[in-house]
């Protein structure tokens, strides 16, 4: 069992043309930026994404957006990503939009093995379109089934060989429940370290989700929204 | 006179009750945090996953790790806590938060809100807002009165793709304070100045105006 | 908000005869003492008890079985837990069991806020009754509804004064789940710290989900099955 | 001659292959987890919260918050992890373990297992077992090849209320290890010194026997 690999494009090597992958990641924190550029790199055609968010025009998955790598984007917010847009309002890219809490509650759905849950949210909007509605003690609620792809792609702050993980802050987000809903999941963490260095009472994502873990580097971490006060 | 963004946070402000989890959604809704009454605690909740948030940081202390759902640079309070997506709308769909505030397009008078999508012209995505309005017991819409071109956004039926429906309770505009009442909004508070026939004017949904309409203060 | 009670006793001032309570623990492993200990002195009775286990014949549950303040037991596992068997045999106590899974997620979608969800679990058994079937993927489902108790009643190793709870090993089990799934959800602690004590990253149930919190006293912490090597 | 239940579990533990995620359940299943092959790396799972179970702590170390699914004192190895109930069935039910093995008071020619209940006069409760046998993907039944009054516990159908349906893939029993194969058992291998004449007789439910049957080996 080894799963420890040395870098984003060895960990990737079987993502091909017309996979689905799903990010993890809110905005640009917590993206797999490594796995993020291996991917542009390798120039893989043809994915389809899932993912909250997707990135900015120039980071993130802004990146394959422009390189026209994307059949499909499955994300709840598009936000003043513009390439991204214009891709959607052109036709050019297929889009789903997911409401972010149906989006979150459908990977885990996958993860704990559901394959599908009642939530409410969307009831009659155009989300609700050819889904079962049903009521519950008064309120109506949509049947939404569990969400799976070839691939998840998860950053974490900390994870050991085993594949255990640990995230930092709202770096979280996403990755825990996308981590469960790959059937592969790739794993990149700023610090690798053996197992049994981190608290088990700590971790976030337990080893028995995580496939393959490599330490990423290079890290931006750009911010999208550099928001101050003055001392 | 009509009321600026941060005037119409502070009047939502003073809809906060000691103890309330509370989430607040992007544009003038995150400014309600700067203008929580004195004596009241509050804790903050952002759909990306903290609960505890405090103040934007110092200049030089911004934590790229560290955003809230506007994306935006944050710090944390004391008590705060972090989790996943699922478990953050978990607690906001099981109803743990008591108030919810959060932009808009338009409002109907059955409570219905659109916010999300301009057909063939714009999309911002739902985002939370579909699990927010869809989840939250009490909700409270912030948003100009009319839109740029003077129209109201206060509607019979909303014209945009929805976000929820029958789910607003309460609007806080630049001109007024109203309620979602039986199928017609109920005129609340007005704006210091601004006239009764001034929101009838502006207001295109059923307006129930009842005795005299107190000017809002903060 | 304060959410801070000086004890058991205290914090449970408002739990009367009928009520329906949910109790962390695996076995006696995580079990809150304090609180058990409080509703047998109050001996509350007619109560209907969500718990994996019933204790054993003279601790946990098995207390309250043992004065018959039980009306109904909601659990997984009888075991070896005697007085549950006879009471159960003997149709003096109602009992209904539920796979361990189906119970864990079951409180987790109540906390969730999602009505219903599909498992697995128990198709083709006599907990299927009555239950609606249904086949995702060429496997059949069981549709399983949320479950909520009037009262949770959990214990962990580390509480701050928000009611963020922190658990030890597996004396964490379903004390996170059943605090997401109380109307009122009470949690006493080994150790009571004020906010900002806890790391925030290590918090494993947030304080949104808990109303009430005190400090235990005299824990017993009792092996059922005590299993050792020799040096 | 029979095998011992220590032996069983010797059979079974030659099942497993690297990198395995395996959950034991009470009883003979237990005892795999003392011959796991060398070279062979697993990671036992126990469905009360654990990943990483590691051998019965030394005398004088037991930790009474660290317990397995049996509620036996044990300990934990390097690259360990604890979880809550919902996790752990949630990793079992979405097909991470890649192998279950547990006992049985009644296996049928289908795959279906009895092992909870006996009405009227014994209940156990189905515990973990119900979730476990539903969405194992490889499940291993140990159990003896007859009750305590002689009978058999193979059956061409359970009498006993049911734990799942068609899950069961192997049998390891003290005098043979079988294979549920299109609605029968089918002998692979036998106790030392057990004829399959024995094993017919003790078999209440349909055998197959295709030419010669090896001996156990361990």
């Amino acid at each position: 069992m080894n799963k420890v690999r040395k870098n984003a494009i060895e960990a990737t090597f079987d993502i091909k043309d017309g996979c689905t992958i799903m990010l993890g990641g809110f905005g640009l924190c917590g993206i797999p930026e490594n796995l993020i550029s291996a991917l542009v790199e390798m120039n893989v055609k043809n994915l389809t994404c899932i993912s909250n968010n997707a990135g900015v025009d120039d980071f993130g998955i802004g990146l394959m957006l422009q390189k026209k790598q994307l059949k499909k984007m499955i994300a709840s917010y598009v936000g003043e990503n513009a390439e991204f847009e214009r891709q959607l309002l052109s036709g050019e890219l297929e889009v789903e939009l997911i409401p972010q809490g149906t989006l979150a509650t459908r990977c885990m759905a996958a993860g704990y093995g559901m394959p599908a849950v009642f939530t409410p949210a969307g009831v009659g909007t155009e989300v609700a379109e050819g889904k079962e509605v049903r009521n519950f003690d008064g309120k109506d609620y949509l049947l939404e089934t569990a969400l799976k792809a070839d691939f998840a792609l998860v950053k974490a702050w900390k994870g050991d060989t085993h594949g255990n993980l640990i995230f930092k802050e709202t770096a979280r987000n996403f990755n825990p429940v996308m981590a469960m809903a790959g059937n592969i999941t790739i794993a990149e963490v700023e610090e690798l370290v053996p197992a049994g260095e981190l608290n088990p009472d700590h971790i976030h994502t337990p080893g028995i989700y995580v496939h393959r873990i490599f330490k990423g580097v290079n890290y931006e971490k750009r911010i999208e929204q550099r928001t101050v006060r003055k001392k | 006179m009509a009321l600026d963004k941060t005037q119409i946070a502070q009047r939502i402000a003073k809809e906060l009750q000691d103890g309330y989890y509370v989430n607040l959604g992007i544009g003038i809704p995150t400014l309600v945090a700067n203008y929580i009454p004195a004596g009241i605690n509050v804790v903050l909740q952002s759909e990306n996953g903290l609960l505890g948030m405090g103040p934007f940081p110092f200049e030089g202390e911004e934590d790229p790790d560290l955003i809230n759902a506007g994306k935006q640079t944050i710090t944390t309070v004391p008590g705060s806590v972090f989790f996943d997506s699922a478990m953050s709308f978990g607690m906001i769909r099981s109803g743990k938060v008591d108030l919810t505030v959060l932009g808009a397009m338009e409002v109907n008078q059955d409570g219905d809100i659109a916010s999300w999508k301009i057909p063939g012209k714009m999309v911002k995505g739902m985002g939370g807002a579909m699990d927010l309005v869809a989840s939250a017991k009490n909700i409270i819409v912030a948003m100009m009165h009319t839109n740029r071109e003077g129209e109201s956004k206060l509607l019979k039926k909303c014209t945009l793709p929805l976000t929820g429906v029958k789910c607003i309770k309460k609007i806080v505009t630049d001109l007024a304070v109203l309620e979602v009442n039986n199928g017609k909004f109920k005129l609340l508070e007005r704006a210091p100045g601004v006239s009764v026939e001034e929101i009838k004017s502006k207001t295109e949904g059923d307006l129930i105006v009842e005795g005299d309409i107190p000017e809002i203060t903060f």
